[in-house]
């Protein structure tokens, strides 16, 4: 069994997926979890030395550490989301081509993390885009699919035209030795990494880049969104630490461009990152729908990933890789909750819920974990990597940078608490009194990946040490150090176990507090009488809408990225109304004088 | 056994000479001389082949060499599956089809100047008339005005030529251009202008607009895809084997044809019909393909006008159908058409796909080798055009696509489609042939290796052409 | 204003066209006439050198016309008049098409006179007779088939104009396009399959300036007079019918 | 000269086809170009004091002087495609008429 078996396996059975789901949809479902699961399973026991080879010249795959990593990150993800294929009852899912997609994205994926190739990557890397864009499109009507296929086309345009440059100028299209290429004869380098960087920052979401995503993840059928939010954005990850470390920045600017040591180029980056987790958090902030707001909480956690990469130190490279993680595993469940929430109530608007904690404990207490991994407290997988960013960041001075990651976390703080308590906790909304608690086969996902986020969490040794091994493999000089059971930082080391043994000590004393103090009462919502006042209309009390209003008004009045988008839409637009007017007239006479003018030109042009 | 190529030009010819007399077995005559045509060019071999017996310069010559030969077999395979879908639509054009298909032979085929103009004329006459039959006479007109306007200007280009060399054959004209080239910029100039109203070249091609955006399923695919192809194919023919343009003359055209890709890529976008929408994006690939052929890409000019030529075809076909179930075309108005009609979709959907170069799909291929092949030998500023053109490119057709996959909000509320699969009534030649060719789409996107090796095979005697290095799945250079 | 502007650019147009392709006083880009390939047309020595052409002596040449450029048209290029033939016969089609098919007759508005109605009958006879000398000299004298079959087409208009109408001949006249259009293409492919060429001269040329010489070339332009004038005629036919339909 | 006046001629049924809307007036303007573009390809062949290209009794010999024979039979050609394309266009003429009432294709446009 080698990855060319597994990819070509997981190809198949997408397009076994969709005959079998033209007769038998549920089949079809069952048969996605199966693949899936079998290939993590593969995946697993073979481990970073699973098998390469050469399919077809152009697709040759090797697994490396990295590779791994993101494979098994990606793929995790994926087959737990396909339980959510199973149960979801809304139509999409009986379409057949669903399942298909399905696979074939998944199986690109690890396509893009093991090609040896630039090409065989960005072709794999396009099948998951125009299949992940079809996969959007199951979802709500809009135009959120278009926003993110324009976007991330424009991002892997430009990874095509730096992968062109590359093949041309050095002679290769090798991932590696383009790279190292590069980074010994400069010539175009310095186009190949912005090039690279946007693309991947394309993918990520980071700011100027990231307005497909609250479109994309609102639009995205809810059993689909999870995989997008947690898993494809992770592409960009890939090709960026490629870049950041193969090509650093470095390389292509001399002494006297620097800030703190680091290139000029890095510190540009690493603002903009630091910008984007400011946008993120601030516009995470005023969602009226969760799934927006956990998208722009997205965005902000990218900028943390990017930051890690950029700095380039083997703690924050380390740092981004847990967090990328983490985020992945957080998000994940993140989504799936809304996709249950969704599923159970119909609605993912924050004015619209309220109070599920008493009707969906379990959903409730995975949410709970990731929120707080989100956040990043601990003992949350979160907790470790935010500890490991802003490490590097303090020991670097990059406090600019550490101030705008530090605000990203009191942000998220309160975008956190905001869906947590309108969503959960609250008043129960009088409608949502027969909600139950979601189907078993929900609650295994997510169980599995909160579970997955507080044991890394509690134990993260075992994954700082694989992160060490990526960057051995990296061609880093030094990795991160693990002495015994703390991870050395450079102005203090982080003891996770000790941590979460403080932080459960913490929490049986306040289980006592709670078992032994006098239990509340519980006063319904419509319960008024002592008020003399007779309600309405419900939703109007909850206080879920404009949550933390006298905070947004501070920032209400800001441009918006998108509409810089927009106007270049329409720019277009306007362009081709204007080709339509002057060349494609009905009147033959119009035409007649085109073709006199222009052969005028042609001719006297030639002349002179 | 061996035919004369002359035979795909005599035997519509003669089959619609003597269709007048038979009427009632019309549309027989017409399925059967396509498909007669079909096995006839499975028997020809490379070679020239002289008419009346009398040598080359003198005589009119068939050169036959792969090039004209994998066009003509792709362009009567296409016509001859058009004949067969369309039968009723072109019961009172048999003939005129019979004789587009032979003049379009014609066309690949003939080796002199002066027939390749006659031939444009029957092309072109036989075009208006099959454009006129969907009944709006002032746009056929239009498209008249416009090719006769074309034909002129060839003609009197093509007799300065004459005056200049004192012959009309090809390959002489090549040779004597070679040893002279001063002095026939103007007369290049103009035959490009003759035919560049033909093949849609932007500033030329106000005609396009009123014959293609009623076009039904007869006429989108054989005036948008088979004509267009065909068209191109010549314009490929004189400019990379015939011709020598001077430096000067290939950049003002080349901007001609760079303003045509990225104004017909800036009006489809624009455009909210789907068959506007096929229209535009196919004069701007016409832009694209003329960029090429002057640069002396032969190879990938070609492989782009048939992949081009297929996959229009797959698309203006299905656009006529879908037309004539709904009754109209804005896309607002087709929202999850495809949902009902999942075959057409796919074949729909491969084709748009592939036009806009996504992997899986053959042109993914075609346009990676032609940002290759430009940025190995000019700046990057021209593959960075392409690719913004390509995202606009890109964005419409996943936008239509989409368009059509996805339920409206007000069909997922109601639950109601509004063209449920009863209503296009489509044979089951449509779907099987739709379905063919889009997989063979997929097919060549897994397997590029051999369609760029026909390619290079075809166009690598070209006289103009630059030695393109072709990636394809086995790898290309540098590997 | 706009048209001024406009002459003013066709002007500009002439002058760019003439100044650089056309004007050569020193004959710089302009083929001699001896260089040309039409010389060997003139010659009769595409397939080698006769020598020297003489008006009623020369025999067996590869070639046999007295009329050079209808040697050309019908016999060294006789490809492009199968082409020339076929835009006739699609333009007649395309008239059929859009005049939509067969109507009824439009009736014109005059009553001939007597004169112009007998008058008519008995000049359609001398210009048939002068029109299909015209193709029967063709290779000789100037003319041929086109203008021939032109004068055949206008002897049908001189009875049109007499107050015939056309009716049932029309179905001869559709009969006599077609055979003589399939007979010119098998005439073509009898030339492959006997002497080897599409459209070859397989008969034998004779001595230039007979009336029986210059081999298939009479015959191909008696079937090209036959089909270009019923084509005109069906034209003509066409314009003065109407739609019965709408 | 007459090449110049001829190509004058041919332009100017292209002014006539810039300048006109009627459909007629825009055929009679493609006839005019055409006329242009026959004598201008015949002029091409002519040269002073050489014969036309017919042997007879009177010139019997090919060695004489003849005029370039190649453009006059293109030119037979081209007169031919001329009457055909003249014939379709009048057909449109005739049914545009019939479809709209006006042979004006500026009213016919603005109508739609």
């Amino acid at each position: 069994m080698n990855i060319i078996h597994l990819i070509l396996g997981l190809f198949l059975a997408g397009i076994a997926a969709y005959g079998i789901g033209r007769l038998k949809p549920a089949a079809a479902s069952w048969l996605t979890l199966a693949a899936s699961w079998a290939a993590l399973l593969i995946l697993f026991l073979g481990g970073d030395t699973l098998a390469g080879g050469n399919a077809w010249g152009l697709l040759a795959f090797k697994m490396t550490p990295l590779g791994w990593f993101f494979s098994m990150t990606l793929l995790f993800v994926y087959s737990t989301n396909t339980f959510f294929n199973l149960s979801v009852p809304a139509a999409p899912t009986r379409q057949a081509a669903y399942p298909m997609l399905y696979l074939i994205s998944l199986a690109s994926t690890i396509g893009v993390f093991s090609a040896e190739n630039w090409l065989a990557l960005f072709i794999f890397w396009e099948i998951v885009l125009w299949s992940s864009t079809f996969m959007i499109g199951f979802g709500k009507p809009g135009r959120g699919s278009i926003i993110y296929f324009g976007m991330s086309l424009l991002g892997s345009f430009m990874m095509l035209f730096a992968i062109l440059v590359m093949g041309t100028a050095y002679q290769t299209f090798e991932v590696k030795g383009a790279l190292m290429a590069a980074a010994q004869s400069p010539g175009p380098a310095l186009l190949v990494f912005l090039l690279m960087l946007f693309s991947a920052m394309v993918k990520l979401g980071i700011t100027p880049f990231h307005i497909w995503m609250p479109e994309a993840y609102h639009e995205a059928p809810d059993h689909f969104a999870p995989v997008l939010a947690g898993g494809l954005s992770k592409l960009g990850a890939f090709t960026a630490l490629m870049v950041t470390s193969f090509l650093p920045a470095s390389t292509l600017m001399a002494q006297p461009w620097q800030v703190r040591g680091l290139p000029l180029l890095t510190y540009i980056l690493l603002t903009v990152s630091a910008v984007s987790i400011v946008i993120g958090t601030l516009m995470a902030i005023k969602q009226e729908d969760a799934k927006k707001l956990l998208a722009y909480s997205s965005v902000a956690n990218s900028g943390y990933i990017m930051i890690g990469m950029l700095m380039g130190t083997p703690m924050s490279v380390s740092g981004a890789l847990v967090h990328l993680l983490a985020h992945a595993l957080a998000t994940t469940v993140t989504f799936m909750v809304m996709a249950a929430v969704a599923r159970q109530t119909g609605t993912t608007r924050m004015d619209e819920l309220g109070g599920l904690l008493h009707r969906m404990p379990i959903t409730f207490l995975a949410f709970l974990t990731a929120i707080l991994s989100l956040v990043g407290l601990p003992p949350m997988l979160g907790f470790v990597s935010k500890w490991l960013i802003l490490q590097s960041l303090a020991s670097q001075g990059l406090f600019l940078v550490a101030a705008a990651a530090i605000f990203g976390s009191i942000g998220s703080l309160l975008y956190a608490f905001r869906i947590l308590s309108t969503v959960f906790l609250g008043q129960l909304k009088p409608k949502h009194r027969q909600v139950r608690e979601a189907p078993a086969v929900l609650l295994i996902p997510l169980l599995l990946l909160s579970g997955v986020t507080l044991v890394l969490g509690i134990y993260p040794y075992g994954l700082v040490q694989y992160t060490a091994k990526i960057e051995n493999s990296l061609g880093f000089a030094d990795t991160v150090q693990i002495t015994g059971l703390s991870i050395q930082g450079n102005n203090g080391n982080l003891n996770a176990l000790l941590i979460m043994g403080a932080f459960a000590i913490g929490f049986l004393i306040a289980l006592g507090i709670f078992l032994k103090a006098p239990k509340s009462r519980k006063v319904d919502l419509m319960d008024t009488y002592t008020g003399g006042e007779f309600i309405y209309s419900p939703e109007l009390y909850s206080y879920s809408t404009n949550f933390f209003a006298p905070l947004e008004r501070v920032y209400a009045g800001l441009p918006e990225i998108s509409r810089l988008y927009e106007a270049l839409a329409n720019r277009v637009r306007d362009l081709g109304t204007l080709v339509q007017y002057l060349f494609f007239s009905p009147l033959p006479s119009r035409t007649a004088l085109l073709i006199s003018v222009v052969t005028i030109l042609l001719i006297w042009g030639e002349a002179i | 056994m061996q035919m004369n190529p002359v035979l795909t030009i005599a035997l519509p010819l003669i089959l619609a000479f003597t269709k007048i007399m038979y009427r009632r077995i019309a549309n027989l005559f017409l399925v059967l001389g396509s498909l007669l045509n079909v096995l006839v060019v499975f028997f020809i071999k490379e070679g020239q082949y002289l008419m009346g017996g009398y040598a080359p310069p003198f005589g009119i010559v068939l050169q036959v060499d792969a090039y004209a030969l994998y066009s003509l077999l792709v362009l009567n395979v296409l016509f001859a599956a058009l004949t067969i879908l369309v039968t009723k639509k072109a019961e009172n054009l048999t003939s005129s089809s019979l004789i587009a298909l032979a003049a379009l032979n014609g066309l690949i085929l003939t080796g002199d100047l002066f027939n390749l103009f006659v031939f444009l004329e029957i092309a072109a006459i036989a075009a208006i008339i099959i454009a006129s039959s969907s009944k709006r006479y002032h746009h056929a007109f239009h498209y008249m005005v416009a090719s006769i306007i074309g034909s002129t200007f060839y003609l009197l280009g093509l007799i300065l030529l004459y005056k200049q060399y004192g012959t009309l054959n090809m390959a002489k004209m090549h040779e004597l251009m070679l040893a002279s080239p001063g002095g026939s910029s103007v007369a290049v100039i103009l035959i490009f202008v003759g035919l560049a109203v033909e093949v849609k070249l932007m500033p030329f091609s106000g005609w396009v607009k009123g014959v293609l955006k009623n076009a039904d399923e007869w006429i989108g695919p054989m005036i948008g895809a088979i004509y267009g192809g065909a068209m191109m194919i010549v314009m490929g023919r004189l400019f990379t084997d015939v011709f020598v343009v001077s430096p000067k003359v290939t950049l003002l055209l080349s901007i001609l044809a760079l303003v045509t890709l990225v104004g017909g890529e800036a009006a489809a976008y624009d455009s909210e019909k789907m068959r506007e929408i096929l229209l535009y994006s196919g004069v701007a690939q016409s832009g694209l393909e003329i960029l090429l052929i002057l640069n002396g890409y032969a190879a990938l000019s070609f492989i782009l006008i048939l992949s081009n030529m297929m996959a229009k075809y797959v698309m203006f076909l299905l656009s006529g159908y879908i037309v004539n179930a709904a009754g109209t075309d804005v896309l607002g108005d087709l929202k999850g058409l495809f949902r009902s009609n999942p075959f057409l979709g796919f074949a729909f959907t491969a084709a748009g796909l592939s036009l806009a170069g996504l992997p899986l799909f053959v042109g993914f291929f075609i346009k990676l080798n032609i940002l290759y092949n430009l940025m190995m030998s000019h700046s990057y500023w021209l593959p960075a055009i392409i690719l913004i053109t390509s995202l606009v490119e890109g964005i419409y057709m996943l936008r239509m696509i989409l368009g059509l996959w996805q339920t409206g909000l007000e069909v997922q509320e109601t639950g109601i489609q509004i063209i449920s699969p009863s209503n296009i009534k489509t044979k089951y030649a449509v779907h099987a042939i739709t379905l063919i060719l889009s997989l063979a789409m997929v097919v060549f996107g897994l397997m590029p290796d051999y369609a760029l090796d026909l390619a290079q095979k075809a166009r690598g005697n070209a006289v103009a052409d630059k030695p393109a290095m072709m990636i394809g799945m086995k790898g290309g250079p540098g590997q | 204003m706009k048209r001024i502007l406009i002459l003013g650019l066709m002007a500009i147009l002439v002058m760019g066209i003439y100044n650089y392709a056309v004007y050569d006083p020193y004959q710089k880009t302009t083929m001699p006439f001896e260089e040309r390939d039409s010389q060997a047309y003139l010659s009769r020595s595409v397939n080698g050198d006769p020598g020297e052409v003489v008006y009623g002596k020369s025999t067996n040449l590869e070639n046999g016309a007295a009329n050079t450029v209808a040697a050309i048209v019908v016999d060294y290029r006789s490809f492009d008049t199968l082409g020339e033939v076929t835009v006739l016969f699609i333009s007649s089609l395309g008239v059929a098409f859009l005049s939509g098919g067969f109507g009824k007759t439009i009736r014109l508005k005059h009553k001939p006179s007597f004169l112009l109605q007998y008058g008519a009958r008995f000049v359609f006879g001398i210009i048939l007779v002068f029109g299909a000398y015209m193709f029967l000299h063709g290779h000789l004298t100037p003319g041929g088939g086109f203008p021939g079959g032109a004068i055949i087409a206008a002897s049908a208009l001189v009875l049109y104009l007499g107050g015939e109408s056309s009716g049932e001949k029309m179905k001869a006249f559709k009969i006599l396009e077609g055979a003589a259009g399939s007979l010119y293409v098998l005439s073509g492919i009898v030339g492959l399959y006997f002497a080897g060429f599409f459209m070859q001269n397989v008969l034998p040329s004779g001595i230039v300036g007979h009336l029986f010489s210059a081999g298939i070339m009479p015959v191909i332009y008696i079937l090209i007079g036959l089909k270009v004038g019923s084509e005109l005629t069906g034209i003509l036919d066409y314009f003065m019918r109407e739609e019965v339909s709408s | 000269m007459m090449e110049l006046l001829s190509l004058s001629l041919l332009f100017l049924g292209m002014y006539g086809l810039i300048t006109k809307h009627h459909v007629l007036k825009m055929i009679v303007s493609m006839n005019v170009m055409e006329i242009g573009l026959n004598l201008f390809i015949t002029s091409l062949g002519y040269q002073e004091s050489h014969l036309a290209p017919i042997l007879s009794s009177k010139f019997p010999s090919s060695a004489l002087n003849f005029v370039d024979p190649l453009p006059q039979s293109l030119v037979l050609t081209s007169i031919v495609i001329g009457v055909g394309t003249t014939a379709v266009a009048l057909a449109f003429a005739k049914k545009i008429y019939m479809d709209y009432g006006t042979l004006d294709l500026e009213k016919i446009e603005g109508r739609l």
